[in-house]
């Protein structure tokens, strides 16, 4: 644990989610990183990935310096040894985090930190508005279930879902919501008939999916081009379409949501441990959170960007974004053996990942 | 007359067969073409709703197009070179004599472009990890300069098939040293199709995408900025122009490959 | 005066010559040397650290690849999700194979056979520049032409065909939503890519098969048809395995088609590409990685046999 | 009798304007049937280009070609019975010797048993019998050669075209086909077109023998005849190494003033004569010795028997002979 | 005065244990300098391997060569003063006649002006004066022959091996050469080794004379020796045409029982004579006419000259022969 910081070692490299870290090239507004890499002196490099187990490979292969892990990979990062614990005495902004956030079990264990906040958000149902007429969905079933959809045609092949063993959690969701006698406390602590149920949903949505999505500007395309018209999705994606004019509108459908809560991690062997802990810190201040949150869709770690005007954060949008919606979220974890139903009661990740291939595989 | 009767004749449906297989070769690059100049910049509307020429200009001013560009160049340069100097070495010997294991070793220059990319990438990759390489310049040319050997090698080895001894024994009968028979009979009649290997060996490295991603680590070659830019757009267009670009460039050398290849029997650019 | 009949020696470099005179053996070793010192160490030595790793296994929670050996791994391949991602792999990789030959082959034919001075380079540089065109931007240009709003519907519409795709796209397995979500588009695309190299070593063997030996078969009677048959196809055979080669590894391997083109079904480049990158699971990754090694060496022999490599 | 093979003015240009090479020029030719015709001529004088008109892989420019009486114009090459021994043999290097003979009749639809049968008989007949299970890859050439003939002759064709079949066999092993052809020939009865330009091939084995010249026939006739009575310079140049007299010389010699040739056999050495020289160069050629007299700018040959004695280089000699072989040509 | 080439008991064999192939079988061979000396011999006896090692581009497995008294067992090609033309001439193909003629000067050092002075020299001995500037490419085969020749000659060798030069080239231009290599031969005084399989090229060009059988020297002499009084059998088919008798016949002809051989341009047609046969074959050579007689099991040859009158095909006919010239052989 770094007990002091130093001089900047002139760089740091971060792995984030697309549209975490922007440097004015999508949009010119938004930029949080030219200006603290003149101050700091330290030039960012981002390596942009997909899923969270891409982001668990990339850290284990190691090279980076600090990663924006969400819920289901920060546990795993932790548990390998690949992140270090955080002094977040070093980090004055620290005190302006969301208390609901500071001591969140997805980056801290037994009492120590192993990283900072960086924004949360729940998993929108995206869809076209103009497929949806003057019915917005309300239900996740459009994408579980074949239905004629307002504009009259079958959602056959014209709906998306995540390509991550994680999305076995959004069925999950819905099948708690609609199967309560399956008695889903979580939906990431399934047994064995719970995950049962949960992959014959998805085997029903197999066949209405054409694509799966695993790229956010891919499904964009998608949605473009393929006359794709709903899916599970990010805000971010929305905001994008949005601002591109185009006929697209996204809800938090009465089943709730899944959520991500991401965190800044610093791995074990950073490379540039000084400016690591100068970026960690630059990302909490309170007019980059307010920007993040509205370039992303999504809600701030730090409550004031909401408010103080620093950013272009207002407080209707995180209203707006579900900032009240906290404990309505359902957020991404990794899913172990040992869980709340018992020791070993429960399906582990791994089993996740290699039955979510066989479904999208058609098996 | 009937069809049958002249066999220098192509029958209508095969030369309909033939134009139109060469049609859907080039379909796609011309829509290539088309949409480098279109004005819509994020999607790919088809029709495109306007024509511009700006994205010739975007395309010069970003630098992160010649810092790929650069890296590229390097690495199919020096990869090139190298596969140059071991292509033509090994062609040399397996032309030269029968010997235990020549089979083997056909084999062994085969196999980079007969086993998928995607192998010949992990593999060298897990090399690296094991051997705590770090990524560098130098092992995205490790894995060009592999697969790009049996291109060399390919061209080299049916020139020196056609030289026959002859030309060598005679040099040698002449009075000239192994040296001077290099020199003066080898180089000279090799030179084409040297040149022509290296040629389709630089163009096959500047267009790799599979193997290097693996081998690459951070650093973007050409084609893996162009993946980036592919998937997530910041000016698509301007991925074309860079593609038309490239397209242009290597015309030349194509060509030039071709009327350097065209007496003899390499088939000039099989293999990739 | 008459010159000698034996010439002095003049310096380093015929003492050298006369040395690899005595010994064309060490001459050959020197030859060899460097570009077996590279391919053997080089690229075998990573391929034996691959296999290596094969037989390693994975921590299931935290992704760590644990070094002790196992057949775990292989074990694992073995399960239906992945076994069905091989069999997948190598449908498509058979199919596609297959579309380029069939497609190949009167473009080489043509080009081989009846293609003099001018349409000679034209059929030629048809051939190279698609080769060598970029091969991302090729694939991209596909999604285009195959999306649901691309160009192919647009046609479709614009020839009142619409009937006819829908037909096409409504075939179970092989259709979908629309051609670039079905495996009939990604064949498509595999195809397009790869052609060229079927195109080139068949066009090579072609150009091989003597005139005479057409004119042979004519002139005992046979028909255009059965000359075709029993003369043209089994002497450009060798060149069909050897285009096939690569059209069948090319596919095999290629994780970036599919990614782009088609249902989101995993295929063995994919796989592995994932497995190593997105999910880091090197061990399974490596262990992917054998069964198209495993394919190819028994592809090549064969090939070896049947006289392919003189057609590469 | 109608005859085999009958070209009626026929010509085969390729290309067109000034640069047309006219490789076959208004050629008339009547071949019998039964025989075995020859076609000697210089490299490019439209040898193979007259077998290909009769075979149809060419078309006449201008013309028309008959086949025992037929007109072939509209005749594709499959269609007519007639078949060609290549130069090259165009053995199919796939198929098994057996199947290479026995493929005219499989594509006849000919069954299997049957086509086997006929192919082995065939082999049987150019003493190939038990070769069918070899590759043409391992047969030497003389083998080769007989397979392409056995190829040839099992679809019993009316006739039979043989381009050089001899060309690229060494000296003995040519001799020997050559005799073996030519029994094969007379046992048969088939009409064969036999192109060559060795003469001695032509002269020993041709019934009657075209000299072809640029395009053109330059003689046609029995080989005695073409030997014996060249029509032109360039004939008895061409066949046979004959001493070629200009109109001058054949005067002093007692002839008309024309261009005649003088045969080397027919010369004998003698002490004085019509034509004294200097003794320039002797050969050796086993059953006699060929010796070169020079006298101003002529040089003459004349053939001295084994045995007989020989001039000893650079001393003078004269040549005599019988007047009747003093042969008159056209200046051509 | 030394050998130009001296062969001890020289062989080559390629492979080893049971398959290997015995090229050079432990052969002895003086060559005399300034001497036009010929290998003949069938395809595969080992002629083109006995050039090789001279030259040096294959080094014997046993025995010792000399070149001019001094062993080369460490001589490499290069340093060896023997020159070759190789039977596909070999011609640099991207240099011009010129640099090609100069080849073997530059590589030595000799100054560019003077090299091609010298070049200029040679092409005009070969009548190639004014070539200079053309590609090999751009020539026909007997120019690119003499190129070949001239670029050999340019080195002032002291022994020229030729392989088979001639055999790629057409009868008449294959005289023309013979011809002219002989003579430059003569003028230059330069050690020639000819390697052939063409008996009569052999006969009428050297001075002396190999025959090659299966690796070894079959017969060695002056041409005369080895037409007339060939030692086995095997000479005896090979060179020129003879009537090999076997020792039984031989007998019935007044002789030992030994083999003999008779040349058919020894024998006379008679009435009657020791053999009597029935004419089984005429060819016309135009020169001659060959006669084949069937008695039994035995077929002899007998040439009638030009003029003479022919027998009819079928009728009964005699050979008749001066007794010397029945020769007897070894039974080989
Ligand atoms: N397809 C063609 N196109 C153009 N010219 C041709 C063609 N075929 C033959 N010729 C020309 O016609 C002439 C006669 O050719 P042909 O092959 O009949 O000669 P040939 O007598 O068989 O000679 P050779 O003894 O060399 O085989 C030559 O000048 C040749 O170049
Ligand atoms: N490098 C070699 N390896 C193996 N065998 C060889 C080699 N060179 C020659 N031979 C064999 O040695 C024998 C003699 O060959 P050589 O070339 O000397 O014959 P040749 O008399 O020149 O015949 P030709 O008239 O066909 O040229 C042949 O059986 C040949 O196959
Ligand atoms: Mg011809
Ligand atoms: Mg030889």
């Amino acid at each position: 644990q770094v007990t002091a910081i130093g001089e900047g070692e002139g760089e740091v490299s971060i792995v984030a989610w697309a549209g975490y870290i922007e440097r004015g090239e999508t949009m010119k507004e938004f930029d949080w990183v030219t200006k603290f890499e003149a101050d700091t002196g330290c030039k960012v490099s981002v390596k942009t990935a997909n899923t969270s187990d891409e982001m668990v490979a990339l850290m284990n292969e190691g090279g980076f310096d600090l990663v924006t892990a969400s819920g289901d990979a920060s546990l795993r990062l932790i548990a390998g040894g690949r992140v270090q614990p955080v002094n977040i005495d070093l980090i004055p902004s620290w005190a302006t985090v969301d208390d609901r956030l500071k001591d969140a079990p997805w980056h801290t264990v037994d009492g120590v930190h192993y990283g900072v906040p960086y924004m949360w958000g729940p998993n929108v149902l995206m869809y076209n508005t103009d497929a949806f007429k003057d019915a917005p969905p309300t239900s996740w079933n459009v994408v579980f279930e074949e239905m004629t959809l307002p504009d009259g045609q079958s959602n056959k092949g014209r709906v998306q879902a995540y390509d991550g063993p994680i999305h076995i959690a959004d069925a999950a969701q819905y099948l708690m919501f609609h199967k309560p006698e399956l008695k889903i406390t979580s939906p990431y602590e399934l047994n064995e008939e719970q995950y049962k149920a949960a992959l014959d949903l998805l085997r029903v949505q197999r066949d209405l999916v054409g694509r799966y999505w695993h790229d956010a500007f891919i499904q964009m395309d998608d949605f473009k081009n393929e006359g794709v018209v709903a899916s599970g999705s990010w805000p971010f994606q929305v905001g994008l379409m949005q601002s591109e004019k185009q006929p697209i509108a996204s809800v938090i459908p009465q089943e709730g949501a899944t959520g991500w809560a991401d965190t800044t991690m610093m791995h074990v062997d950073a490379a540039h441990p000084n400016c690591a802990y100068k970026w960690m810190e630059h990302s909490l201040a309170s007019n980059l959170q307010s920007d993040l949150s509205v370039w992303f869709g999504a809600n701030p770690a730090v409550l004031a960007a909401c408010t103080d005007g620093r950013g272009m954060q207002t407080a209707e949008g995180c209203t707006a974004n579900g900032l009240d919606d906290f404990d309505k979220i359902r957020f991404w974890t990794t899913p172990v053996a040992n869980c709340a139903q018992g020791e070993g009661a429960c399906v582990p990740y791994y089993r996740w990942v290699s039955d979510y291939i066989g479904v999208i595989g058609g098996r | 007359m009937r069809s049958d009767a002249n066999p220098n004749r192509a029958s209508l449906g095969l030369k309909l067969a033939a134009i139109g297989g060469l049609l859907f070769l080039h379909l796609p690059i011309l829509l290539i073409f088309l949409y480098a100049f279109t004005t819509e910049e994020r999607t790919y509307a088809f029709p495109p709703p306007g024509l511009t020429t700006e994205w010739f200009a975007a395309a010069w001013n970003r630098p992160d197009i010649w810092q790929a560009l650069w890296l590229s160049l390097k690495v199919a340069s020096v990869a090139t070179f190298l596969a140059m100097i071991l292509g033509t070495l090994v062609s040399a010997a397996m032309a030269q004599a029968r010997f235990f294991g020549r089979e083997q070793i056909s084999l062994l220059i085969v196999l980079p472009i007969a086993l998928p990319g995607v192998i010949t990438g992990i593999s060298l990759r897990s090399a690296f990890g094991m051997m705590d390489i770090p990524f560098s310049t130098w092992t995205i040319i490790l894995g060009h300069a592999t697969f790009c050997i049996v291109i060399v090698y390919n061209n080299a080895v049916a020139r020196f098939r056609r030289l026959s001894g002859g030309v060598l024994e005679a040099s040698a009968d002449l009075g000239a040293n192994a040296f001077q028979t290099f020199w003066h009979v080898l180089l000279p009649n090799l030179g084409t199709a040297l040149l022509a290997g290296g040629m389709l060996a630089f163009a096959l490295s500047f267009d790799e995408v599979i193997v290097t991603t693996f081998t690459a680590g951070q650093q973007a070659t050409l084609p893996i900025w162009m993946l980036e830019e592919l998937i997530r757009p910041r000016q698509r267009p301007v991925t074309n122009v860079v593609a038309i670009l490239v397209f242009l460039a290597t015309i030349l050398p194509i060509l030039a490959a071709y009327y350097l290849t065209r007496s003899g029997s390499e088939t000039a650019g099989a293999g990739k | 005066m008459t010159a000698p009949a034996i010439l002095p020696e003049r310096g380093p470099a015929d003492r050298l010559t006369a040395f690899f005179w005595r010994r064309p053996r060490v001459f050959l070793a020197l030859l060899l040397a460097p570009p077996l010192l590279w391919l053997g160490v080089v690229y075998l030595g990573s391929l034996a650290t691959l296999l290596w790793q094969s037989f390693y296994s994975i921590d299931e929670f935290s992704g760590m690849v644990k070094e002790d050996f196992t057949l775990k791994t292989y074990a694992e391949l073995l399960r239906p999700a992945n076994f069905d991602v091989i069999l997948r792999t190598l449908l498509m990789s058979a199919a596609v194979t297959l579309g380029c030959a069939l497609l190949a082959f009167p473009i080489a034919y043509f080009a081989a056979r009846f293609a003099r001075g001018r349409w000679k380079a034209v059929f030629y540089l048809g051939v190279m520049l698609p080769l060598w065109s970029s091969y991302l931007v090729k694939v991209y240009a596909w999604k285009l032409i195959l999306a649901k709003e691309g160009i192919v519907t647009w046609a479709a519409e614009a020839t009142h065909t619409s009937g006819l795709l829908n037909a096409l796209l409504a075939l179970p397995v092989i259709g979908g939503n629309s051609l670039s979500t079905s495996y009939i588009g990604m064949f498509m695309v595999f195809v397009y890519v790869w052609i060229p190299y079927m195109i080139l070593p068949m066009q090579a063997a072609l150009e091989r098969v003597p005139t005479s030996m057409l004119e042979a078969s004519q002139d005992l009677g046979a028909s255009r048809a059965q000359t075709f048959r029993t003369v043209i196809l089994p002497l450009a055979l060798p060149g069909v395995i050897a285009g096939s080669i690569f059209t069948f590894s090319l596919t095999m391997g290629d994780y970036i088609i599919p990614q782009i083109v088609g249902n989101s079904a995993n295929f063995i480049g994919m796989a592995v590409y994932q497995l190593q990158g997105t999910a880091g699971n090197i061990p399974l990754a490596a262990a992917f990685s054998m069964v198209p090694i495993l394919i190819m060496l028994v592809y090549l022999t064969l090939a070896k046999r049947a006289g392919a490599f003189d057609a590469l | 009798m109608t005859a085999a093979v009958e070209f009626q003015s026929v010509s085969r240009h390729f290309g067109s304007g000034p640069n047309a090479v006219k490789a076959v020029d208004a050629v008339d030719l009547t071949i019998a049937e039964g025989s075995f015709f020859a076609m000697l001529g210089p490299s490019g004088s439209g040898k193979t280009t007259c077998l290909r008109l009769i075979s149809g892989f060419e078309q006449p420019s201008a013309g028309a070609i008959r086949i025992f009486g037929q007109d072939v114009s509209a005749i594709p090459p499959n269609r007519r019975n007639v078949n060609t021994v290549f130069q090259d043999y165009a053995l199919f290097p796939h198929m098994n010797v057996r199947d290479n003979v026995a493929y005219g009749l499989m594509v006849k639809g000919t069954p299997r048993a049957l086509r086997h049968a006929k192919a082995e008989e065939m082999l049987h007949l150019v003493q190939l019998g038990g070769y069918g299970d070899r590759k043409p890859g391992q047969l030497s050439g003389g083998q080769r050669q007989r397979v392409a003939l056995a190829r040839a002759l099992v679809n019993e064709p009316r006739v039979l075209l043989l381009d050089e079949p001899l060309g690229a066999l060494d000296l003995k092993l040519r001799e020997a086909m050559q005799d073996e052809l030519k029994s094969l020939q007379q046992r048969l009865g088939i009409t064969f077109v036999f192109v060559t330009h060795d003469q001695h091939e032509a002269l020993s084995m041709a019934d009657s023998l075209a000299v072809f010249n640029q395009g053109k026939i330059a003689q046609i006739g029995s080989p005695e005849d073409i030997y014996a009575k060249p029509r032109t310079r360039f004939v008895a140049d061409f066949v046979g190494s004959s001493n070629i007299l200009p109109p001058a010389l054949t005067q002093a010699l007692g002839g008309p003033a024309q261009w005649a040739s003088l045969r080397p056999e027919h010369t004998r050495l003698a002490a004085t004569g019509p034509l004294t020289g200097t003794v320039t160069a002797l050969r050796y050629l086993g059953a006699a010795t060929r010796v070169v007299l020079k006298s101003g700018d002529t040089e003459i040959a004349a053939l001295v028997p084994a045995g007989d004695p020989l001039p000893d280089p650079g001393s003078t000699a004269a040549i005599a002979f019988a007047p009747q072989h003093l042969h008159l040509m056209e200046d051509k």
